[in-house]
């Protein structure tokens, strides 16, 4: 096979190739932990997304947490984490010896508290760009900010000035028309979306008759909403000019490659990699032969496809 | 970035193990497999295992990857590691790997987790450990009970079992070391819990010297920690929870710990001491 | 085991047992070509739907129209049919033959067109309730009907009028939030509400770049969905006093019974007709020891199950 | 209601048939099941097929049954039917059906759709058939074969293949009966296209006195069509297109009809005559 380039970039910020993690989904500190020296000697993406930060410590939801579903999992994970202050001061030191670029994700429930995390994360040079999970209830409206096109717009307005750092906003799919949201996102001054989060799902305890989940229903993810998430990318990147970062049940180069063609420019492994701890780095090496398969010389073909 | 070096690190990423051996035993089923990658596994580590190429079997499940304690570990003649697993069949995960045969492949990734203390670890008094396990439980603790036999620490086992039904990998795991057995429904041994023998144990031996180990059903672990806890009694316990990656991705595996929030059990478990955590029934539904 | 009463109704309809087919996913006509007498001797389901009907004839649409996803499949059929006047003229006389109650699922882009419909379906004994199928744009104010919680209460006061038959919206899940079109279903009028409809998805060709799917994208059905369907049956039937008929994904009698715990009162069979024709029957001869491993005496007991 | 008599009709449902055999054939697989409840079928119809129980594979396909046709069928001696049905793997169904073997259980559905008329139903002046065959699509043209010859129909069999490795089963379907072959490597027979031979064929024939049969890759299948089309002989063709149910349910497998519209092609097909439709490569995207 002749060599294919699979260089590419996102945002401006270059990359060695397309293949992001969905955040939430690759916890670095812990891999290294479990895995040791290999970690960072193969690591398995081509820039690290991380699990979403908030303003405080949060501890997460009630277990259970996690249930397997056909061809996929509901998870209820309740963004457990260090907070603001902690993911600073320790995790971020640790996460700059990843040899790729970094994009910290952020969630708050009000403008006021987005802006102080973008601020305080876009000042740090260990940060290449800023991901906003926006699926959180605005606490002045009451509205769930990304499921509104006013909302997400605002907010990206509010934000746009803090930072010259690329802002991405995660869209959730969970709403009718997924390419108004991306196009207040757009307007707002967003430099790209990544798509799609989980949906909202739920799951009956196989005994009880109750929720299984400790918090009643959760968001599905893996190869069962791959279709959804294909559908969501195709319309969102015909109405959008900014890139979009594609994910939902990508488990291998096919899938990663559908995304491209579909509109994405990069994507992302989530749930697979709780199955295989390297398939991020199994769909980049499947990559060229399922671009070659296609006809396609480089990955910038691929990019270049308006989908049908 | 810091790798935890005080447990056998596992190989990084997942890899194709040929199962060599499946047989049934008491209800349950073990099934061999040799590992030519991963370091030898320290007692209360775990595996997670995926049956190739078919692991999604009629109606989309199993997908995810099930976590499963090795239940024996020895070289292989020809290279590499046989481990053993114990497998209880509840749902689409397990029953897809108790289908596996001889010559099947299988994808492991691990060993996962951390291993259980020493004694003296647990209990600078200590003379010996107690090892409690019910059901498929039985796993860990005779692997627990291998390593004390090989340090030439005194151990004693009391093992628990709903019925002879539930009772496989007695005679294969604990051969012809003692044991002592509990039946709930009186078919063999002792008639009851098997925390009626801890019990009996700690009343009849100086509780200041005991460090107890136990794996099994959540509302035995639960037993267990408490008749521990009410005596100053350390105890390390192997939880389960509902697990999708094992090495710290996905954050599912919580448990509640005492002093508030929650561990991973997949890095900061599978075996915790019973005060560090708030319950181990986590998740199961309250009892009405 | 004990005799386990599976007896039920929905919207006063009497029925021997919980198990409706989904719209569109069982031609009793074509069946009974294929399949002979034993069709009507063993039939599946307790109520027949039909499917979808239109004022005019409609070829449907070109294909391909199926693709097959993880655990799941995707369609773009478009209604394919005879219109109104070849339903009611042929196919009518022809379902009458079924000895269960018969709901007939209608149609339009304009509330006209629906008034038509239901005025004309309704007018005929052999019809038993009707069910409003409304994911089609409102050709005034070109909103999709079921996506919005006004335009569906709109419709529903509108057709409200013209019968005394039961009137059931199938709701469409592609919406943020689906109790808000439940909710608007309820205060129009109707007498339940079916769910889910299929989930907009699509698929790449695996040989081109271009979409799969004649049209471009379609919906996805199946076990995939299910967990989806089931998150929103649970927000709909606590939002909503009227009776939910659930459906997504449901495969057996399990799945059917977390349904009804989940707050369907009864369900109905899909795509997993597709895979085995009395898929029906299977799911109703395996409710009894269903309910019976959860401790249920009758269907009733688990209908009355407040799910968590 | 009305049931379509003039066809053998499938017992209501799907149920469990066993494999007998699974071989290798010149790049395809022929697998045999033995059917003890439906009816002998008729050439050209089908069966919808599921491996059972681990239908779905890693990924979770495949998930909807495959239509299949039969290649050849006979009576067993201990009772029911033999099906033998001809693979060409090209996904996860048809991998997943390939790999059964000996003692596996598999879904049946069917037989479905309707059967080839015979010659001179056709045309009524047919003096013989000439069956066009290409790649898989001779598993129904051997059966078409064997029913003419039964009846004492003389016919001829035009076999196409790309090379060796997609020419399965012509030896065992075809058996010592006369066929010509075309492959386009050239690797043995006719260097080229089926389609050459059919056209020598009219053209030495009394092109008035044929009826032509085929089944095969979609643009084989529109070449015969165009051809006997712009000769006026009446052409049957068995076609393919993304089935769910195979009876009726789905309305999936929508093939366009010459006068607008689609037909179904499980139910009204898979056996079309040529003037019926407008193209036998409907959904295959467009040669740019
Ligand atoms: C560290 C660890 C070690 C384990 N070692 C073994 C072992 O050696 N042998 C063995 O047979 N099993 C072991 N298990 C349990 C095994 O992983 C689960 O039984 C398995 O995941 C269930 O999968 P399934 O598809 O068979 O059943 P599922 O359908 O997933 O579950 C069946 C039933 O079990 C319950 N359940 C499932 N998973 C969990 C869970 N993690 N916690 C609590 N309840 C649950 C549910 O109520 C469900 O009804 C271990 C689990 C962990 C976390
Ligand atoms: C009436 C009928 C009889 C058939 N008889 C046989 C037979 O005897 N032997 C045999 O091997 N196959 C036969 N087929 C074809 C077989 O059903 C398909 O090849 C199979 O469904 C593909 O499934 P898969 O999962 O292996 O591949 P998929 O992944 O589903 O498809 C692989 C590729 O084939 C193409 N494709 C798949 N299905 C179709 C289709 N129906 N029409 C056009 N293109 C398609 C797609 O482009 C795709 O890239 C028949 C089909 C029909 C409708
Ligand atoms: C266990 C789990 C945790 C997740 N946590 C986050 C998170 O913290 N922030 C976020 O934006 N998305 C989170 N996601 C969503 C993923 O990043 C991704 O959008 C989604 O899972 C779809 O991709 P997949 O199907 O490949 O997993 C999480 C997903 C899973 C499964
Ligand atoms: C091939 C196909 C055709 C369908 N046609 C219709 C239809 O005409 N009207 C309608 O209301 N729903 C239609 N549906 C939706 C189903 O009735 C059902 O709501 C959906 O498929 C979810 O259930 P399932 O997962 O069990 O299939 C169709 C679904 C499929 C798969
Ligand atoms: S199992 Fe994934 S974090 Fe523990
Ligand atoms: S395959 Fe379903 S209608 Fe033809």
């Amino acid at each position: 096979m002749t060599e294919i380039d699979l260089a590419t970039d996102i945002c401006g910020i270059k990359l060695t190739g397309p293949v992001l993690n969905g955040s939430g989904t690759f916890d670095a500190l812990a891999a290294s932990r479990v895995f040791g020296d290999a970690l960072l000697e193969d690591f398995p993406f081509d820039c690290y997304v991380s699990k979403t930060i908030t303003m405080n410590p949060r501890p997460g939801n009630p277990p259970y947490r996690l249930w397997e579903t056909p061809s996929g999992m509901i998870n209820s994970i309740g963004l457990p984490g260090p907070g603001l202050d902690g993911f600073l001061d320790r995790d971020l030191a640790l996460l700059s010896e990843l040899e790729v670029p970094l994009i910290v994700s952020v969630m708050a429930d009000s403008s006021e508290d987005f802006e102080v995390l973008v601020e305080r994360v876009a000042a740090r040079d260990e940060v290449d760009a800023i991901e906003l999970n926006v699926s959180c209830p605005n606490v002045h409206s009451g509205l769930i900010v990304g499921e509104q096109p006013s909302e997400t717009e605002a907010l990206l307005k509010a934000l746009r000035p803090i930072t010259a750092k690329p802002l991405i906003v995660k869209l959730t799919p969970n709403v009718a028309n997924p390419q108004e949201i991306a196009v207040g996102a757009e307007e707002g001054g967003a430099d790209a979306v990544s798509m799609i989060n989980t949906v909202k799902a739920a799951a009956v305890d196989p005994d009880s008759s109750r929720a299984w989940l400790g918090v009643g229903a959760g968001g599905l993810s893996g190869p069962a909403v791959r279709p959804i998430a294909l559908a969501q990318v195709r319309v969102v990147s015909a109405a959008i000019s900014i890139p979009v970062i594609g994910m939902g049940g990508i488990t291998d180069s096919e899938s990663a490659l559908e995304f491209i063609l579909a509109g994405a420019r990069v994507i992302a492994v989530g749930t697979e990699n709780f199955r295989d701890p390297r398939a991020g780095s199994e769909v980049t090496a499947g990559l060229p032969a399922a671009l070659t398969r296609r006809g396609f010389g480089s990955l910038a073909e691929a990019q270049s496809v308006t989908f049908g | 970035m810091a790798a935890d070096t005080e447990r056998p690190q596992a190989p990084f990423g997942r890899r194709l193990c040929e199962v060599v051996d499946s047989r049934p035993t008491g209800g349950y089923r073990i099934f061999t497999l040799v590992d030519g990658q991963g370091p030898a596994p320290a007692p209360g580590q775990f595996y997670m295992l995926a049956a190739a190429p078919d692991w999604a079997a009629e109606g989309g499940r199993p997908y995810l990857p099930r976590a499963i304690s090795h239940a024996r570990v020895s070289e292989n003649v020809s290279g590499g590691l046989r481990l053993d697993f114990l497998i209880h069949e509840v749902g689409p995960g397990t029953s897809r790997l108790a289908r596996m045969g001889s010559g099947d492949q299988c994808w492991v990734a691990g060993p996962f987790g951390g291993r259980f203390s020493l004694p003296r670890d647990l209990n600078p008094a200590a003379a010996g450990a107690i090892l409690v396990g019910g059901g498929i439980g039985i796993a860990p603790m005779a692997v627990l009970r291998h390593e004390l036999v090989d340090r030439g620490i005194p151990s004693r086992s009391l093992l628990g079992f709903r019925d002879q039904s539930h009772s496989g990998g007695v005679d294969e795991l604990f051969g012809c070391e003692e044991t002592r057995l509990a039946f709930e429904d009186g078919s063999s041994g002792h008639k009851g819990y098997v925390t009626d023998l801890l019990l009996q144990l700690l009343e009849g031996d100086d509780a200041g010297s005991a460090a107890v180990y136990t794996c099994g059903p959540p509302a035995m672990l639960e037993a267990v920690r408490q008749i521990c806890l009410q005596r100053s009694v350390p105890v390390e316990l192997a939880l389960e929870s509902p697990m999708a990656c094992g090495y710290g991705a996905c954050f599912g595996c919580a448990v509640p710990k005492a002093d508030g929030g929650y561990l991973r059990l997949c890095i900061d478990g599978p075996v915790v001491r019973g005060d560090r955590i708030a319950t181990a029934m986590a998740g199961e539904p309250a009892i009405d």
